[in-house]
């Protein structure tokens, strides 16, 4: 795992790394709670831990010609590409102002013009439909390259194997990431899997894989960097084992009794947030007053978009019968 | 009699017959350890180890494909679904091998495995989790498929499928794990094949399977009070079907409102309703209408989740349809 | 008007919509240097080169997938299926992904697809390569299915499909690809569900999709000559369904039969009889006959697997039982 | 890819091999001839050119405990494990004395008693199939081991990956054997797969493979008995590419225009048949006549067949409804 480069950064983006961080941190925070008060019903599967993956990577992209697609534990993914936490908090409640319009909740946060093509439910279904998003974009030469998230669990999908072979036979310019947050529901990867390195796979399909550390932001972001740079100019597709860590259960509704507490701290001891606070704290380019004052914005932020969502409307019951055929 | 949740019916149908048949074992995803998704095999793997219960890796046509090949040799798999949603990726499995596995070698072998799971609408899931897929499944010969709606059922069938030489689908519901219900204390099978009249009456036969028996026997209440007595006829097996039943009931009550919570269109209610439309024609006093899911993906705001599944509400109405009774 | 195959019909609609816009390509096993396994494709690699007309691996669910993506980010891909029988792997991709992108989006996304390929059994094939699977696809909202069985339907509907906004499915079927038919030399659309009466009859209706619409053909010259006037419906879209020209028919001839070459559970073919026998009750002079395929799934010998399909004898015992005529 | 050993082997064993590559040869020689008189239907892929890699592989087993699995292409599996050819022929011709009593055809070869699972017409889903029968072996103690043909094509689908996945984590006794024949139908490796040598998948899954040349049938043996010993004793599975050509078609309907006359010839020059034969006529084990009156018989055996084939009834009507549920 390489470390992240001691490349000097300009104070402003490394501000807008941790508050994007923090954005996501405390939304997801505020979603837990609103699970609580059954606000939010069903599956609700949080980020909390990972979010250097989606906002290191993100900040990688371009997001006028590149495209991302996720999973269902997707709100980090959604929040990182900039849609408004007011949407995807009022889509979790099922209202009519949610991106959705309440016809997706938690799982399928959607930004068409943001190029965030969800939010998918089934465990790496995603994965061949970014193949294909790639292929559109090589197809239609913009230049874009599609960013495929999929937990640890989905690489043992016939649809991951299936894709990379496609995509390294015809070139795409996609990028696979494994959020290899350690567990797919109560299963650790070491159950399950044969590798435990995922990158070792990419040799399979003739393609260059890597690790990651996903627990530090500017680590992801100039891996991403160096490797998005590489798929544009050479449109080959790479596969990146990433690995983070969740703190909540699988879902709302998962207790984590598979884990220890302590493994559970040691990498809440790594902490994105923290692991970025500190180094911008060391090299002055933050101080604990400034950390408070964004870290109070992202909370207001947070509850900003509770007051969205309380305040919205159900869908009407017609609605049923929309959103299903052009 | 012990009153159980159908969760618990489920476990101990399990129990009885990993102990029963040591060729008997259970896989799939969280099974073991984390107890199951929802919980039936809890303490499975504390009483059978790891080798008869296990965990599997995301990989649906994998591990069911093993199981088809793992009957094949002379096991007998019990194939946990996480739901039913994600057996579409495992369904070239099931149709191209399970239920064919014995037609294409003439008779030479066979395939007794059981593939079992949530099936149908939970809450606030939205459109890929909350599907009611019986229809791929009923639709193909070569499989069986049961659908139980109470405990007794539940455990029964289960017990019976397991026993079966063939390939059984077994439809459970997410939403009626908690249902509890009265189970003998004694061992007992319900055989597959045959449907179990949940109440009677004579003036329409409300024909149920799965999970909505609840809101049909809630219509019956409902109808009673307006001088309706409707008898509920559950289908419990779905292939085969048990045709002699259902037309009894029809040629006794003359009205029939089929439910299914699926979707309409070549769909286990309306064959059904086509079923009893052609066998009883010349009984039927009304055409027969079906109360199935409306014909859209389900969405994630609860109140339309609601509005899109059967309800009391639109039983009574397709009752009073084919009573000929005045719309309120 | 030229007289060609079912083939090049199909061949000419991908070339013209091909010609007509850029996005549209096609993809799926052995569809470009081959020239398709049942030589639909034939020439279009020459015409359009491998950007658009490209050879897959064997990765049913994975190039299905890829083209849900490519549509859903702007392209309009025609997916080739070899056969029906192999969709059963890439099924997630069409349900969970094509059928609700643009639902769970919110009405965001769409996605412009069509899969198509041959359905239905051919001969000499057993059981996995002889299924007739339209049932699984109608019975999915969000998904539209057509299924022509002229050569003149064929081209109009794959041109509608190319350019419907939607996912389209479209059934093909191996044994009809060489049937010939007049298709008009200028440009023209078969609009997706609307039916057509192929024959106008008075005394029954024969209500029919795809390959079978030949044996309903010469079962209604066979009726005729025993003084029985047969309508023909061909459905041609079955998800829209015309339900209007169905009943619009029944309503005048009083009884129908209707003709699946798939099984019968939970089928189009039970579906359709259904919503006749109910909305067309107080018109029916008797019980709506289903035509399917036996419930069985399909022997490699020819003569068990022509017993299976559907027949000219069937259909005609079926409307003489509809006619209440005694059977010989 | 590894040469045969110059291992010492007695006289019987190597005519035993010799006959039955030509039992097979012959055998579908007669399969293409009836084909072309109409008194076989549908689909029917020859195996001519690839005898060494069933014939090696199943002399290497022990077909009490072990089992045979493959695709359609599977008359020469079922030959060599040792199937009457008079039911594998009158299946082709759909009778009722077939194995599959008419019912499976070309396709569908089984025999349960010489542990020989078919016969399936899926591209690659013999291989979860297989995979199944392991787990089984391994369950129930018998030591038995899983050999699981398959072709180049398949290997790019799902299951392939899933399987041995599945099979590395369990430790199951399964040897997967791609019969890479170049081709899956029209489309060569290369145009398709992302690899050339499909060992290297292998290491994805933690698993040992390697290249072998499936012209040589002592080769085949060879490394399968080498292979199987491994596996016998760890119960790991193994992932094999050998390497073999087709000399028919895909199917009959095939005319193979996508490949040169040359690159046929060439192939030819290695057939394995011919490479056993001046072996043995070199070390003294064969002489021509011996193999003149080997293939004599087999000739006469693949005739006798079509005989039996032919006198041998089709199957009652009723028994469309049979064979269905136990
Ligand atoms: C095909 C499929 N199988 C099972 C599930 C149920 N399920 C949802 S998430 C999950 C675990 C996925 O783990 P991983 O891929 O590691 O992602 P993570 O949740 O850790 O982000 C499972 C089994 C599903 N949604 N889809
Ligand atoms: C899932 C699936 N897709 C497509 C087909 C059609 N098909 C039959 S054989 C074949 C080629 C297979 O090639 P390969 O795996 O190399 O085996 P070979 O025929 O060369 O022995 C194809 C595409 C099928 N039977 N199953
Ligand atoms: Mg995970
Ligand atoms: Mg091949």
């Amino acid at each position: 795992m390489a470390k992240a480069k001691t490349k000097e950064y300009d104070k402003k983006f490394l501000i807008g790394l941790l508050t994007e961080m923090l954005k996501i941190r405390r939304f997801e925070e505020k979603a837990a709670q609103m699970y609580g008060l059954k606000k939010i019903g069903g599956f609700c599967h949080l980020y909390n831990g990972q979010e250097a993956v989606a906002v290191g990577s993100v900040a990688a992209l371009d997001l006028k010609r590149d495209h991302v697609l996720t999973s269902y534990r997707d709100h980090g993914h959604a929040l990182a590409v900039g849609m408004d936490p007011n949407v995807v908090m009022a889509e979790l409640f099922g209202k009519v102002t949610g991106c959705s319009r309440g016809k997706g909740g938690s799982m399928h946060m959607f930004d068409v013009e943001k190029n965030f093509l969800g939010g998918n439910g089934i465990v790496g279904a995603q994965i061949p439909v970014a193949t294909g998003v790639a292929f559109a974009s090589k197809y239609q030469e913009t230049g874009g390259v599609a960013l495929c998230f999929f937990g640890d669990g989905a690489i043992h999908q016939g649809a991951f194997h299936e894709s990379l072979n496609l995509a390294s036979v015809w070139k795409l310019p996609v990028i696979y990431i494994v959020e290899n947050n350690h567990f797919g529901m109560g299963t650790a990867v070491k159950r399950v899997s044969a590798v435990e390195d995922f990158s070792v796979k990419a040799a399979g399909y003739d393609m260059p894989g890597r690790v990651v550390n996903g627990m530090d932001v500017l680590t992801v972001y100039e891996e991403l960097g160096d490797v998005i740079e590489q798929v544009r100019k050479d449109s080959v597709p790479w596969l990146l084992d990433v690995k983070t860590y969740r703190y909540k259960g699988h879902s709302m509704s998962d207790p984590a009794k598979y884990r220890t507490k302590d493994e559970l701290e040691k990498y809440k001891e790594q902490d994105p947030i923290l692991v970025l606070k500190a180094r911008m704290l060391d090299e002055g380019h933050l101080t604990e007053d400034e950390f408070k004052k964004i870290d109070d914005g992202m909370k207001q932020l947070a509850q900003a978009s509770v007051d969205f969502a309380e305040s919205s409307e159900e869908p009407p019951l017609e609605s049923m019968y929309e959103d299903i055929y052009v | 009699m012990a009153e159980i949740a159908i969760r618990d019916a489920l476990r101990q149908a399990l129990e009885e017959e990993m102990k029963r048949d040591e060729r008997v074992f259970i896989m799939g995803e969280e099974v073991a350890e984390y107890n199951g998704a929802y919980k039936v095999t809890r303490g499975l793997l504390d009483t059978f180890g790891p080798k008869r219960v296990m965990d599997t890796p995301i990989a649906e046509l994998g591990f069911t494909g093993v199981g088809v090949g793992a009957a094949t040799a002379g096991l007998r798999p019990v194939v946990e679904w996480m739901t039913f949603n994600f057996a579409l990726l495992a369904l070239d499995q099931v149709i191209n091998n399970a239920a064919k596995m014995r037609h294409m070698s003439g008779g030479q072998l066979k395939c007794p495995i059981v593939f079992r799971g949530p099936n149908g609408p939970a809450e606030y899931l939205s459109s890929q989790h909350s599907q009611a897929l019986q229809s791929l499944f009923v639709h193909i010969p070569g499989l069986k498929v049961v659908a139980p709606a109470t405990a007794y059922d539940a455990k029964g069938l289960l017990k019976s499928a397991i026993r079966d030489d063939n390939p059984v689908v077994m439809l459970e519901s997410e939403m009626s794990y908690a249902w509890t219900g009265e189970v003998p204390d004694e061992e007992y099978l319900v055989p597959i094949g045959e449907a179990d009249i949940k109440r009677e009456g004579s003036d329409v036969s409300l024909i149920v399977h799965s999970k909505p028996l609840r809101v049909a026997l809630e219509a019956a209440d409902e109808l009673e009070k307006i001088g309706i007595s409707a008898e509920v006829v559950d289908l419990r097996s779905l292939r085969p079907l048990d045709e002699e039943t259902i037309y009894r009931s029809v040629r006794k009550t003359n009205r029939a409102v089929v439910i299914d919570e699926a979707w309409p269109m070549a769909s286990v209610g309306s064959h059904v309703a086509w079923l009893i439309s052609s066998n009883c024609f010349d009984e039927l006093d009304a055409q027969v209408e079906l109360v199935s899911s409306e014909d859209v993906p389900m969405p994630y705001n609860h109140t339309l989740e609601l509005a899109v599944q059967p309800s009391v509400d639109k039983i009574v109405r397709a009752v009073k349809k084919v009573s000929y009774m005045e719309q309120g």
